[in-house]
């Protein structure tokens, strides 16, 4: 049951960083708190049961991308712009409420949080449950299933950091080639600068 | 808003920090090592050991200024990492094949399917963790450099 | 050569033409003797198909780009009279482009001569096509490649002119014509163009009425009104495209299309049964009318023999809409007498105009004294146009009243009179202004000498007229031959 | 109930302890600087008090020696980060409030 | 098995190929790379597509694993096609970049430029021949990052603006792929297409199937760019570099069309979209307002890219449509339409490069009088315009043709009628460009340009050549479509 | 006990997250971050004690690490803005 | 209480959450309000799928003796993928907007919007 309790109450403190993000005009503030936002939802995954998500969330969500956006904020500016609502905000409003009212309606047929006998659980996962440790000798699932059953995706998701790291290169970076290191990378095709 | 250069920066060079960071940086590595290799027995693996040691390159950088951190790992090194842990990935599952088996089918790559098994996630988790790093590293850098220019 | 192989030879050709002469482009002389012979090879190629006329040629099945679709020639009475008479036709109007576009001092010559001989290509494939896949498909690339022609100054107006011949061709074919094709897919289970008709029996009265209708008024080129207003636009064109449109290739398409669909896709027994039929002949007559009255009042000669054209399109189609063979010969034949007395009338319009920079029929007295032969066979191709002996046009009149008896449409029988009337009342006063009245006072404008091209290109035409008087019964006996 | 028990059970509640009044501090004082006094202080011993009481638990040595890294961890990296924090808030030009504590909008 | 590894190697290939091809050093040898890679690619494919069993499919299980427990690999008639599709498009982009993409981005960028290329085509291939949901998610996630980098490469500020756009939009269409796939996981405990195929039915009635559904089908809408979901289109294209957007529309919102026709016949099944739920009628909807409003607003567009974005919106329209009558017929008239789009829109967009490589500008008033300066460019873009308006005989012709059978036989007349009225608006906006290049008279103050070089007209035309091929001899798509529209239509009896 | 742990260390973890929402500034914030950072470090001590010697300690590291760098980075990048503190006005206590 | 609802909870928060952070996506001009909000909208994803796969009374899934139920490792895996790839599209995102802010030197949607209508 405790572990029900701290579910809940990681909930709320989730919800609670939620709105205070989108209320916190401050950009500063609004990141840290989206770092707090990361922390708290690994730490959610850790009281259910996934450390190495909770692992990676932290170390990305909370290290990596609030890293990111605080150097991204001291290259631009500091804070939100306070205007009044803007045109078409109900109707984003309405969009909102659509797609959450869907999607809790899809949820009703779920089985329940926990449910060991959900098809989730009874499908593929037992073998993997079952067959990893003699097949490849390895005591974390995750990583069994992550390197070597689902291995492909994840020499996906290595291009996919890959392309982010060349991506940012690309745009931010001064040069790329290592032949032409002298030339110029992308600050002169940057248009009209301004501001720092 | 000349806040952002790197000596007027009330975090960098501060000595306290860089004691601290001196004694953490080392650490924080080995640790990264261990999370990489360790990876089968407790959470952990290549992405993770990679974000870590990119922690620690950054945190470096945070600290020391980020050209200090560029002249221990410069950027056309990083590049070849990050490059060369994707090949590694994909070459072994080319080598998989060459063996004779399906793509990143690791058992074939040795007598014992499980110790190819074994074989082949630790050689791909080091892929993984090569590029993490280096990218990391260099989204980082260029972040940060963009600062300074 | 096979016959079969003649066929697609026939429609390579122009095409083989075409790329000639945009390579040759840079070089006016080779360009136009490339024209010149290529119009001359295709008309002995088509002349050589003449003695299979009677035996016909089967499907010769090029390609089938959709299941049912094939694109596939045939042979048969109405197209080879419409191949014989475009590819004579080429050969004059190349001539005559050849002198007009020279004196003219136009730009743009080799896209002209290019857009052209495609455009030729295009009407032999409406003439030899074997279905109405084929048919549509030609019909369409007829329809583009006059496009640059019909624009070929490239001015305001031209483009303007550009617009209304492509927005009303392609809406009447893309919203009416193709709908109707795909119809009669769907329905029949095939397109090829048999004798007797393929949607007999297959469809029911009221659905055939819509079809018919649709087809009526989904060829566009055959400029029945009120989808007619793109020939008289298309008038700022250069005389040699008003020839091809009018003459040679694009409304001849048209009613051609219009003749096949109603003879070879409904089949006059089906045609018969349908209520629709009878209001499209009224629409013909309408037509023909309305298009005669408003041909009287124009006083720019072009636009007034586009009106005329419009009018004797009129009676194609209501050839086509009798539903017997006597009225069919009549627009049969009506295709080439049309052609040869309109492109004749044209011709001249455009001598004249080389000549004396005048397009309006009122400042044109006496000016048949300077240019007799220019006049000569302006009247020549009135005559012929209004359907008077001894030139051809009096034949395909004859056998459309004879047939409009056949059909017991008096009225039909009425307006055709009454038109031929209008005729002589438009036509008739452009070469008695020239030849009767006194100069204009003016005295000092400029006249320059109608290019010999042009001269024998009208000559011709103006003999072919008598010709075609003298000469119909092989036309008629082989229209004769259409299995209804 | 055991001995280890007892103490870790001392030990865990009186960092919990800490840990609440230091969090109270921190949200109840006036200023930047007093709650960084308050917050400061009490951080580092709760946690401190609270990891040696896992520790006193802990099942096994791994477990006890990840603890105390993890304390070592803490420890140098709480002060010396709180420390930062107040210079920054100096040189950033953010002066304590000497007269007038309400003075941030 | 050595011959079905090609099945991997499709993909590993250029997915590999991408970081050589970024420490290659100098601008040339990357580009050449990155031709050869997609060429061997384009060989690969056809091979493999030659290879597969009538009415059936090949199989390969990555890693040894037999699905559902690892990620398939699965090519059958469909997404065969749509491989060689990618596959050729490419083949035929890259040679165009090399002149139009050096004069349009950084040469310091080149390799890098070259290597998101090869990871774009990589994404594009494992996306469209993945047999596993969440493999599908990854890849498709691959190829948009490359995207939004190449969209971004243009050496103008908008192209930011639009790549960021493009970005978040994307992004949330990712997300609501993976919702959906996790609520579809929730129910049925697999990723593989075929076991979700098998084990969905069971629970087809519970709401969570039905929002699983309604969430990835709106996730791939817009990546697919369906209208109303459309809005991040006309930015990318127009700002993107030009070879990248000739690229872009020939095949990204094609293997989007892909994956949606995937989700619906192979893994959900045609029961359950068009018999059970009103998803088939939303999917007409938005079809027929895409194909209206696109074509509307292409009209009134003054940048050729973004008329052609334009009318691309409105030509997903015609693809949805052939696909939401749920007939053979109309399955293959959408795919049929997939394959001749991506000719047309990629030799369009190719042409209207070669404009802005010698002009700087595609905007309408900037263009006129083309037509003397840069014959073959104008006559490329013109015959290729006729094609999009569908006359004959081109290959657009074919895919009306088609569509309008499918409408007529499904008895929608409505919808042919639309299908003829927006093609002849098409023919407006195409000739608003065609009518100021060949008839209006050169732009004044414009400096006299030459003929773009021999190595863009080339794949330009090798397209618009393809266009008129496909337009008369129509076996080889018209027979691949049919047979992969009877694969997905019997697949989900 | 260990449960009571871990539910003070909730209640802490509320106390400095109500601190972060109400700043006022920018600096109160990452005090408050920072401290709720190191209990979210004792609260992972804890559950790894409540789940029974797991091995989730590590993260507890990490998450010490990405804490004690979220601050760093926070004080590096920070650019007072006009008000010399970063205070929201939208968001006041 | 309810027991749908009691059953779902953890559901229903997240999708809570994810519209929070799909609506300060949609509805925020600010660029890096909106990357916060879509990293919110992401990971609230995650907790939805993590959820997913919780068993009742279950492990973490790392093999130990003695223990014979385990959640569901899959989601686990499916959601470190997940999370590289948010984190990959957010650096993208944040790369684009500091050449944005350099290029316009605004980082306000309507700003923008207005300088390129300028021209």
């Amino acid at each position: 049951m405790i572990e029900h309790l701290l579910v809940v109450v990681l909930l709320a403190f989730l919800a609670a960083t939620a709105i205070a993000v989108i209320r916190l005009s401050n950009l500063y503030a609004a990141v840290m708190l989206f770092g707090i936002y990361s922390l708290l939802s690994a730490s959610l995954f850790l009281v259910m049961d996934a450390p190495d998500v909770a692992f990676t969330e932290a170390a990305v969500g909370a290290g990596i991308a609030t890293v990111l956006m605080l150097t991204t904020l001291s290259l631009a500016s500091d804070r939100e712009n306070e205007k009044p609502l803007r045109r078409g905000q109900p109707l984003k409003l309405v969009v909102v409420a659509v797609t959450g009212l869907a999607l809790a309606w899809g949820t009703l047929d779920l089985p329940g949080y926990g449910d060991p006998d959900a098809p989730a659980h009874s499908h593929v996962a037992p073998r993997y449950i079952e067959d990893s440790p003699r097949a490849i000798g390895i005591d974390n699932m995750v990583t069994s299933i992550l390197a070597s059953y689902r291995g492909f995706d994840t020499l996906g998701e290595v291009a996919v950091i890959f392309t982010a790291g060349l991506g940012v290169m690309l745009l931010l970076g001064r040069t790329i080639s290592s032949g032409s290191r002298s030339k110029s990378g992308g600050r002169k095709h940057g248009g009209s600068k301004s501001g720092d | 808003m000349g806040e952002s250069t790197v000596g007027a920066s009330p975090v960098t060079n501060q000595p306290v920090l860089r004691v601290t960071a001196k004694v953490l940086i080392p650490l924080i590595m080995l640790f990264a090592l261990y999370v990489q290799f360790h990876g089968d027995f407790s959470p952990g693996g290549g992405f993770q050991a990679g974000v870590i040691f990119g922690s620690a390159v950054i945190l470096y950088g945070l600290v020391f200024g980020e050209q200090r951190a560029a002249r221990a790992l410069p950027p056309g090194l990083l590049r070849w990492l990050a490059c060369g842990g994707l090949l590694l990935y994909g070459g072994v599952g080319l080598a998989c094949i060459a063996s004779g088996g399906a793509f990143l089918e690791y058992g074939i790559l040795t007598e014992n399917p499980v110790d190819g098994q074994h074989l082949g996630i630790l050689l791909v988790e080091v892929g993984v963790g090569l590029t993490v790093t280096s990218v990391m590293v260099t989204i980082f850098s260029v972040f940060a450099g963009r600062r300074q220019a | 050569m096979t016959s079969a192989t003649t066929l697609t030879a026939s429609l390579l050709l122009p095409l083989l033409g075409a790329i000639l002469v945009a390579a040759t482009g840079r070089w006016p002389n080779i360009r136009e003797t490339a024209t010149l012979s290529t119009a001359i090879l295709l008309f002995v190629l088509v002349c050589s198909l003449w003695p299979s006329r009677f035996d016909g040629i089967d499907q010769i099945v090029l390609l089938e780009p959709v299941p049912g679709g094939t694109l596939a020639l045939h042979l048969e009475p109405l197209g080879m009279l419409f191949a014989l008479v475009a590819s004579f036709l080429w050969i004059i109007t190349s001539l005559y482009a050849i002198g007009y576009m020279r004196a003219q001092g136009e730009s743009n010559q080799t896209r002209f001569y290019t857009a052209f001989a495609v455009a030729m290509a295009a009407t032999m494939g409406v003439a030899f096509a074997a279905n109405l896949f084929t048919l549509f498909v030609f019909y369409e690339i007829l329809t583009l490649s006059t496009y640059p022609l019909v624009t070929h100054s490239g001015t305001e107006k031209a483009r303007r002119a550009g617009r209304v011949y492509l927005g009303i061709l392609l809406t009447t074919s893309t919203l009416l014509l193709l709908p109707a094709v795909i119809a009669t897919w769907l329905f029949a289970g095939t397109l090829d163009f048999k004798a007797g008709g393929i949607l007999q029996g297959r469809v029911s009265n009221a659905v055939a009425g819509m079809l018919l209708l649709l087809y009526f008024f989904g060829i566009g080129k055959s400029a029945a009104m009120p989808f007619h207003r793109w020939l008289p636009a298309a008038m700022v064109a250069p005389t040699p495209v008003s020839a091809l449109l009018h003459a040679v290739a694009v409304v001849k398409a048209g009613v051609f299309s219009m003749l096949k669909v109603t003879t070879y896709v409904f089949g006059t027994d089906l045609l018969s049964g349908i209520s629709i039929s009878q209001w499209l002949i009224y629409v013909s007559l309408a037509t023909i009318l309305l298009a005669s009255l408003v041909a009287l009042r124009q006083d720019n000669l072009k636009r007034r023999l586009a009106y005329s054209t419009i009018s004797q399109l009129g009676y194609i189609l209501l050839a086509g809409q009798l539903g017997n063979a006597t009225g069919l010969i009549g627009g049969g034949l009506h295709i080439a007498n049309h052609a040869f007395g309109k492109i004749t009338l044209f011709l001249a319009a455009g001598a004249i105009l080389v000549a004396t920079h005048k397009t309006e029929v009122s400042a044109m007295s006496g000016l048949g004294r300077r240019m007799p032969l220019t006049f000569a066979c302006f009247l020549v191709g009135s005559l012929s146009v209004i359907g008077l002996p001894p030139l051809g046009g009096f034949w395909s009149k004859w056998y459309l009243l004879l047939g409009s008896l056949r059909a017991e449409q008096w009225l039909a029988m009425l307006v055709l009179i009454i038109s031929s009337l209008l005729n002589v009342a438009y036509l008739l006063p452009v070469s008695v202004r020239g030849f009767f009245s006194a100069p204009l006072a003016s005295g000092d404008e400029t006249f320059n000498p109608v290019p010999w091209p042009c001269r024998i290109a009208m000559a011709i035409t103006a003999s072919g007229c008598i010709l075609l008087f003298l000469a119909a019964g092989p036309l008629v006996r082989l229209l004769e031959t259409i299995g209804l | 109930m055991t001995l280890v028990d007892i103490v870790s059970g001392i030990c865990l509640v009186g960092g919990c302890a800490f840990g609440i009044i230091g969090a109270v501090g921190l949200l109840r004082f006036p200023d930047f600087y007093s709650r960084l006094h308050a917050a400061g202080i009490t951080d580092t011993l709760s946690a401190a008090l609270i990891l040696v009481g896992l520790m006193i638990q802990a099942p096994s040595f791994t477990t006890a020696a990840k603890l105390l890294l993890v304390l070592v961890f803490l420890f140098f990296t709480s002060p010396t980060a709180t420390h930062a924090l107040a210079r920054v808030a100096l040189l950033g030009g953010f002066r304590p409030p000497v007269t007038d504590p309400d003075r941030q909008p | 098995m050595t011959d079905l590894n090609s099945l991997a190697l499709l993909v590993v290939i250029p997915l590999l190929s991408a970081p050589v091809c970024l420490l290659l050093p100098g601008e040339r040898l990357p580009w050449l790379l990155a031709t050869t890679v997609t060429w061997l690619v384009l060989v690969l494919a056809l091979m493999l597509s030659a290879g597969i069993p009538e009415q059936g499919s090949l199989d390969y299980a990555m890693g040894g694993w037999a699905p559902p427990w690892g990620i398939e690999y699965r090519l059958d008639a469909f997404n065969g096609f749509v491989a060689i599709l990618v596959a050729t498009i490419g083949a035929l982009v890259l040679p165009y970049a090399a002149a139009s993409v050096a004069a349009e981005v950084a040469p310091s960028k080149l390799p890098g430029f070259y290597a998101a290329f090869l990871l774009l085509l990589a994404g594009l291939l494992g996306t469209t021949i993945t047999g596993d949901i969440f493999n599908l998610f990854v890849f498709l996630e691959i190829s948009s990052l490359s995207s939004y980098i190449l969209v971004s490469l243009a050496d103008r500020r908008r192209a930011l603006v639009s790549a960021y756009q493009y970005l978040i939009l994307g992004t949330i269409g990712a997300t609501f792929i993976l919702i959906g796939t996790g609520l579809a996981y929730a129910m049925t405990g697999t990723l593989n297409m075929a076991d979700l195929a098998a084990r969905l039915p069971a629970v087809a009635a519970t709401s969570t199937v039905h929002t699983a559904f309604a969430f990835i089908a709106i996730g791939v809408s817009i990546k697919l760019a369906l209208f109303p979901l459309h809005l991040w289109l006309p930015n990318a294209y127009t700002e993107a570099p030009s070879a990248v957007a000739a690229f872009l529309a020939g095949t990204a919102t094609k293997v989007a069309f892909y994956v949606l026709t995937r989700f619906i016949f192979s893994v959900f099944g045609a029961v359950f979209v068009f018999k059970l739920t009103p998803f088939g009628w939303a999917f007409t909807t938005m079809a027929l307002a895409a194909i209206c409003l696109g074509s509307v607003a292409a009209i009134f567009q003054d940048n050729v890219k973004r008329l052609l974005a334009w009318s691309s919106i409105a030509q997903i329209g015609y693809t949805v449509l052939g696909l939401s009558m749920a007939t053979v017929a109309g399955l293959t008239a959408g795919v049929l339409h997939l394959f001749n789009h991506a000719l047309i829109k990629s030799a369009l967009f190719l042409a209207a490069g070669c404009i802005f490589y010698r002009l700087k500008s595609v905007d309408l008033v900037s263009i006129t009088g083309l037509g003397r300066q840069m014959p073959w460019t104008m006559s490329a873009f013109t015959l290729a315009g006729l094609s999009l308006i569908g006359l004959p005989p081109t290959a657009g012709f074919i895919s009306k043709w088609y569509l309008l059978t499918a409408a007529l036989e499904r008895g929608w007349w409505p919808a042919a009628i639309l299908i003829l009225v927006t093609s002849l608006l098409a023919a407006v906006y195409i000739w608003r460009v065609v009518e100021s290049a060949w008839l209006k008279p050169i732009a004044i103050g414009r400096a006299p340009v030459t003929e773009a070089p021999l190595s863009m007209l080339v794949p330009t035309w090798a397209l618009v050549l393809a266009n008129i091929y496909f337009g008369l001899d129509t076996s080889f798509t018209t027979g691949l479509a049919g047979r992969a529209a009877e694969t997905l239509i019997g697949g989900s009896r | 006990m260990l449960a009571a742990t871990a539910v003070a260390i909730l209640v802490i973890m509320a106390l400095a997250l109500a601190r972060a929402f109400a700043g006022p500034t920018i600096y109160d914030r990452v005090l408050a971050v920072n401290m709720f950072g190191s209990k979210t470090v004792l609260f992972i001590c804890v559950i790894n004690g409540l789940s029974g010697g797991g091995n989730y300690l590590d993260i507890a590291l990490v998450y010490a690490l990405i804490n004690y760098i979220g601050v760093i980075a926070m004080l590096k990048f920070y650019r007072p803005d006009r008000d010399g503190a970063g205070c929201d006005s939208r968001a006041t206590p | 209480m309810d027991p749908i609802l009691f059953e779902r909870y953890p559901y229903w928060i997240a999708i809570l959450l994810m519209m929070i952070g799909f609506y300060t996506l949609i509805s925020r001009g600010n660029l890096i309000k909106q990357v916060v909000g879509l990293n919110i909208f992401q990971t609230s994803v995650f907790i939805l799928y993590i959820g997913l796969g919780n068993v009742e009374g279950g492990a973490a899934p790392i093999l130990r003796a003695g223990t014979d139920v385990y959640s569901n490792p899959l989601p686990h895996v499916l959601i470190l993928t997940s999370i590289v790839v948010g984190i990959a599209t957010t650096a993208l995102a944040l790369g684009l907007v500091v050449r944005i802010r350099e290029a316009y030197g605004s980082i306000e949607e309507d700003e923008i919007r207005a300088k390129d209508a300028d021209g």
